[in-house]
């Protein structure tokens, strides 16, 4: 889309809607610049939460009591809304408390698929010794370690796609890694370090010609990049609400119908079942054979409040807005000496996070002196630790943007670096 | 009428009370049975379709279950709606039990925008108002979706 | 405790703290017995997560920012706050997204050591063909599915201590049924249907003389009973907050603390390891070792609301109150022709909680009937199919107290149950 | 002093850039080391201690490790500490060091209502400051449990 095209987005004029922006740290002015971790509400998906609680507060799919009949239906349009908003149909979405659950559920159930478990549509998810699992070295803890552990229970092997100097995945490597053994590829869309927007299309083109699922780690797009995932043609996608101006405790499992229909349970208990006996129990079919117990109601209203704040916005106006400022950050960044920065490929599509490195000073000593500024950052290695020993790092410094992020945010940011070398005392 | 008496008519209740085609008939010629549960409150229905010999008109419906006044009631209408076509015109055609499913479908989902028409859905438009009552729709939709499904495999 | 020294509460004065209740239904006071599904919320426990949202909203356990560490305090300080309701520990307490999460958790770990995941310590929970797991007839389907599926999974057999027609347990057989194979004793500690409080000590005392790990289901006894898990002598409990005047998305496992050091970890992700390669993770103690990803904080900080607003009232005067209605609610519904409860044991120990057959009317014609006076009780299996079908039953009505319960609420729930045989036309 | 200055104080600044005991010394006679890391921010400590031949008195405490200044120089003063005691004393009793971690854990998590005494810690007393922010305790700490652990080990 030409950039007179794209609808305008007024970043400033937005903080006004996010009540905790109008703080002051230590009397500075808040400059959040944590989106990545989790995201500020605005005022809107916080009232939408606190009017089911004093409105239509219930359980739901249980009762036919009033209120169980409104919480029912609020629940299920805040699916269809959500749903919408990644592209896809209600029936293709399931809830979960969060994309590290959505995550473990795909891992499990094609445990649970080893082990025997579910329709007999799912023995084509059975793992044998042998079979290979494949993720990229850019993933986030979530979606590496529930395959690490997939692979001891079973057998299978756990293999990952290089990532490049420049913070680029290794494409020719990926050609090699995934192979007839591969039954798995679960990769990121972009990366919660470097920002870069992963290949999704080759990747799937890559595990299609070899008949693996996909399982795409949405949590760091669905902020920032209109998503449609059926025109992906991922198999699987998780996020969460908490990244996307939604609340804690509520995600989303994205699979496509066959996928979903085949695989055996994961969580087991209440509200997922058609008969139950002391023996034995049948589910219901997908989402619910997925939603087991009482479903976080109140956050999935409040979640479909936080996309459509977004679709009101325009996800094209808000991925146009957070470029310009990714652009005026990762430039201002690299003509501050002694920074490095992580996966600055030219040309990459990005999303408004940058991770870099001080030589000579602690991210952590980073983290507290910006704080002091009122710039809120992560330090650490932000549940990506080996890709940051791939940068030969244990920790990095980690700025990203959200809506509401301003030019003077990126300065305070800028200003606020410029000087640290010299308060550690470090010579540049 | 509003409220709970528009939910629950006159009608509803004489249904309920008296069901129509209860009891299973025997599995003779063209025929079809299909069981359905709602898993909320554990309603049951099992439905059996009989057919002509091409497999064109339905001769009669006739269905066996426990549940609700709604799904009881709207589990007979649907049988005397049937039974109705029979006589007057040698059976009911599938296709006009398919589009009467599909009709009586969309208004029940409607919330109470659609109202079901006397003069096609005979007893059965008295579950207009089951559409209002969102957490009741299965429980009027489930013999229907029994003879849906017992159609498919017939 | 004599009723003289038992603490009062003014339970029509409460109702002033909950907003919802301010609501009429089709123009009638909302008369609100469904709180075994879901509890309603207090004003204070929606103002504490609005003012965490609005003013300290982070992520925990991973940054250096002012907000961050705010965060993670309250984060903190809410456990520790919720363990010492239940007369727990901080450290015993690991969060969970409800108590459905919370069994599936103690499940999937014992599959995992099974697999021969974990610490060495972590093979004391491996399953081996003919090890028998057992659980009771009243069980809620969120503590007998996981377990069925456990079963399934390892070769393990699952067994059951029936309930007798007066809806106690059979602790004859439940002497006989847990032997020298019982590896797992899970049971609930109030049924969500009967009401009735199970003999906790009892079955423990069974579980320990034979080695078996005791699992106990504290969701419908921690919004109603004085709590002491340690006491108890279990090894592991659930519950889940939403049920006692917190919000969705929020649990809690109790577990003893060589229990929780040598299960395996269930949910696996960020910020519950310390070093990970692409190849392998270690993983922190507990309870972090359970709490994969991110944490629903601002939850955490509304149930530390909503236990500090019942250690207020005093659980004593909580009980005391509610066994008031309960009896009220029994003896009225005993009355009533055609009403048969379930689980109506002369003597036993009970919270407010009254499930019934009305003869000749449907389950959910009654709960329809009942709704257009403004009375929501819940109608179906509750969840506990094979509870139902030991009484010959597919559904019921179910009737719950909460601490707001008066005894209005009961007489309008009789009266109203006075007319519905007539209304559909029974004979009585 | 209060803000930054108040946590990074000159001192705590020196020591990082100049740290003492930095190195391990050799297994040498009566000896222990343990590694503790830090997960949130991937910092680690390796920290020998070495005793007398009856284990009673620390002769010296010699570490290795990456981390932020806090961390760096907690480890460095520790270290002094240890040192200037072995100098006076020879060696620092181990019931000793023993308080001493442990009132240095009380101060840290004081959240700033204790103040180290400069009497007792010597350069560590600058580290008060650091009960302030709940989030860097762990990094003041981490030579401290290191030595902690490594004396239960010796
Ligand atoms: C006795 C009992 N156990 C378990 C559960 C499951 O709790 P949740 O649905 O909050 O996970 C419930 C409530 O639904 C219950 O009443
Ligand atoms: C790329 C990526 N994947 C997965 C996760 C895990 O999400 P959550 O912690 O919300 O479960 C995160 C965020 O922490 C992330 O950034």
């Amino acid at each position: 889309m030409s950039t007179a095209d794209t609808p305008r987005l007024d970043a400033a004029a937005l903080r006004a809607d996010f009540p905790i922006l109008e703080q002051t740290i230590g009397g500075e002015r808040l400059v959040y610049l944590d989106s990545g971790a989790t995201s500020q509400k605005p005022r809107a998906v916080i009232d939408a939460e606190v009017a089911f609680l004093t409105h239509a507060n219930s359980a739901v799919h249980r009762g036919a009591h009033t209120l169980a009949a409104e919480a029912t239906e609020l629940y299920e349009d805040a699916r269809a809304t959500v749903a919408g908003f990644v592209g896809a149909e209600a029936e293709n979405l399931v809830w979960t408390s969060g994309a590290t659950a959505a995550l473990n559920l795909v891992a499990y159930a094609i445990g649970n698929a080893t082990a025997g478990r579910g329709a007999p549509a799912s023995t084509r998810f059975a793992l044998h010794p042998g079979d290979e699992l494949v993720v990229t070295e850019t993933e986030h803890h979530a979606n590496l370690i529930p395959w690490q552990e997939l692979a001891a229970r079973t057998g299978a092997v756990l293999r990952h796609i290089p990532v490049r100097d420049d913070g680029t995945l290794d494409l020719d490597a990926a050609a090699s890694v995934i192979g007839d053994r591969t039954r798995v590829v679960a990769f990121t869309h972009v990366s919660n370090v470097l920002g870069i927007v992963n290949p999704v299309a080759d990747l799937v083109a890559l595990a299609r010609a070899v008949g693996a699922l996909t399982v795409l780690d949405a949590c760091q797009s669905a902020p920032h990049l209109a998503l449609d995932l059926p025109a992906l043609g991922v198999d699987l996608a998780a996020f969460s609400g908490h990244k996307m101006l939604g609340p804690f405790g509520i995600g989303a499992l994205y699979g496509r119908t066959e996928v979903l229909e085949a695989l055996p349970p994961f969580l087991t208990g209440g509200s997922m079942v058609t008969t139950v006996t002391l023996d034995e129990a049948d589910f219901l079919p997908p989402p619910q054979k997925f939603e087991a117990g009482t479903q976080p109601v109140s956050q999935t209203i409040a979640l479909a409040e936080a996309v459509r704040y977004l679709d009101r916005l325009g996800m094209d106006a808000v991925h146009a807005h957070e470029s310009v400022i990714e652009r005026r950050m990762m430039a201002g960044l690299r003509e501050i000496p002694g920074v490095r920065l992580l996966g600055d490929a030219a040309g990459a599509e990005r999303v408004g996070i940058a991770a870099f490195d001080v030589a000579g000073v602690h991210a952590h000593d980073v983290g507290q002196f910006l704080d002091a500024r009122g710039v809120a950052v992560r330090v650490g290695h932000h549940c990506a630790k080996p890709l940051h020993a791939r940068f030969g790092l244990t920790a990095s410094v980690r700025a990203s943007t959200s809506v509401f992020t301003t030019e003077d945010d990126v300065d305070a940011l800028l200003d606020g670096l410029a000087g640290v070398r010299a308060y550690f005392g470090v010579e540049s | 009428m509003s409220g709970l008496d528009g939910l629950y008519q006159e009608l509803i209740l004489d249904h309920s009370k008296h069901p129509h085609g209860k009891g299973l008939a025997g599995e003779e010629g063209r025929s079809a049975i299909s069981h359905q549960r709602n898993p909320i409150c554990g309603d049951e229905v099992s439905l059996r379709v009989r057919l002509d010999e091409d497999g064109e008109r339905i001769r009669d419906v006739t269905w066996e279950g426990a549940g609700c006044s709604i799904s009881q009631a709207s589990a007979s209408m649907l049988s005397v709606l049937v039974a109705d076509a029979a006589e007057d015109h040698g059976g009911m055609p599938r296709a006009r039990a398919t589009a009467l499913i599909g009709g009586f479908r969309e208004a029940l989902r409607s919330r109470g925008a659609i109202e079901l028409d006397e003069e096609t859905f005979a007893d059965a438009a008295a579950l207009s108002g089951v559409g209002r009552y969102t957490a009741r729709v299965k429980c009027a939709m489930l013999a229907w979706v029994a003879l849906e499904d017992a159609l498919a495999r017939a």
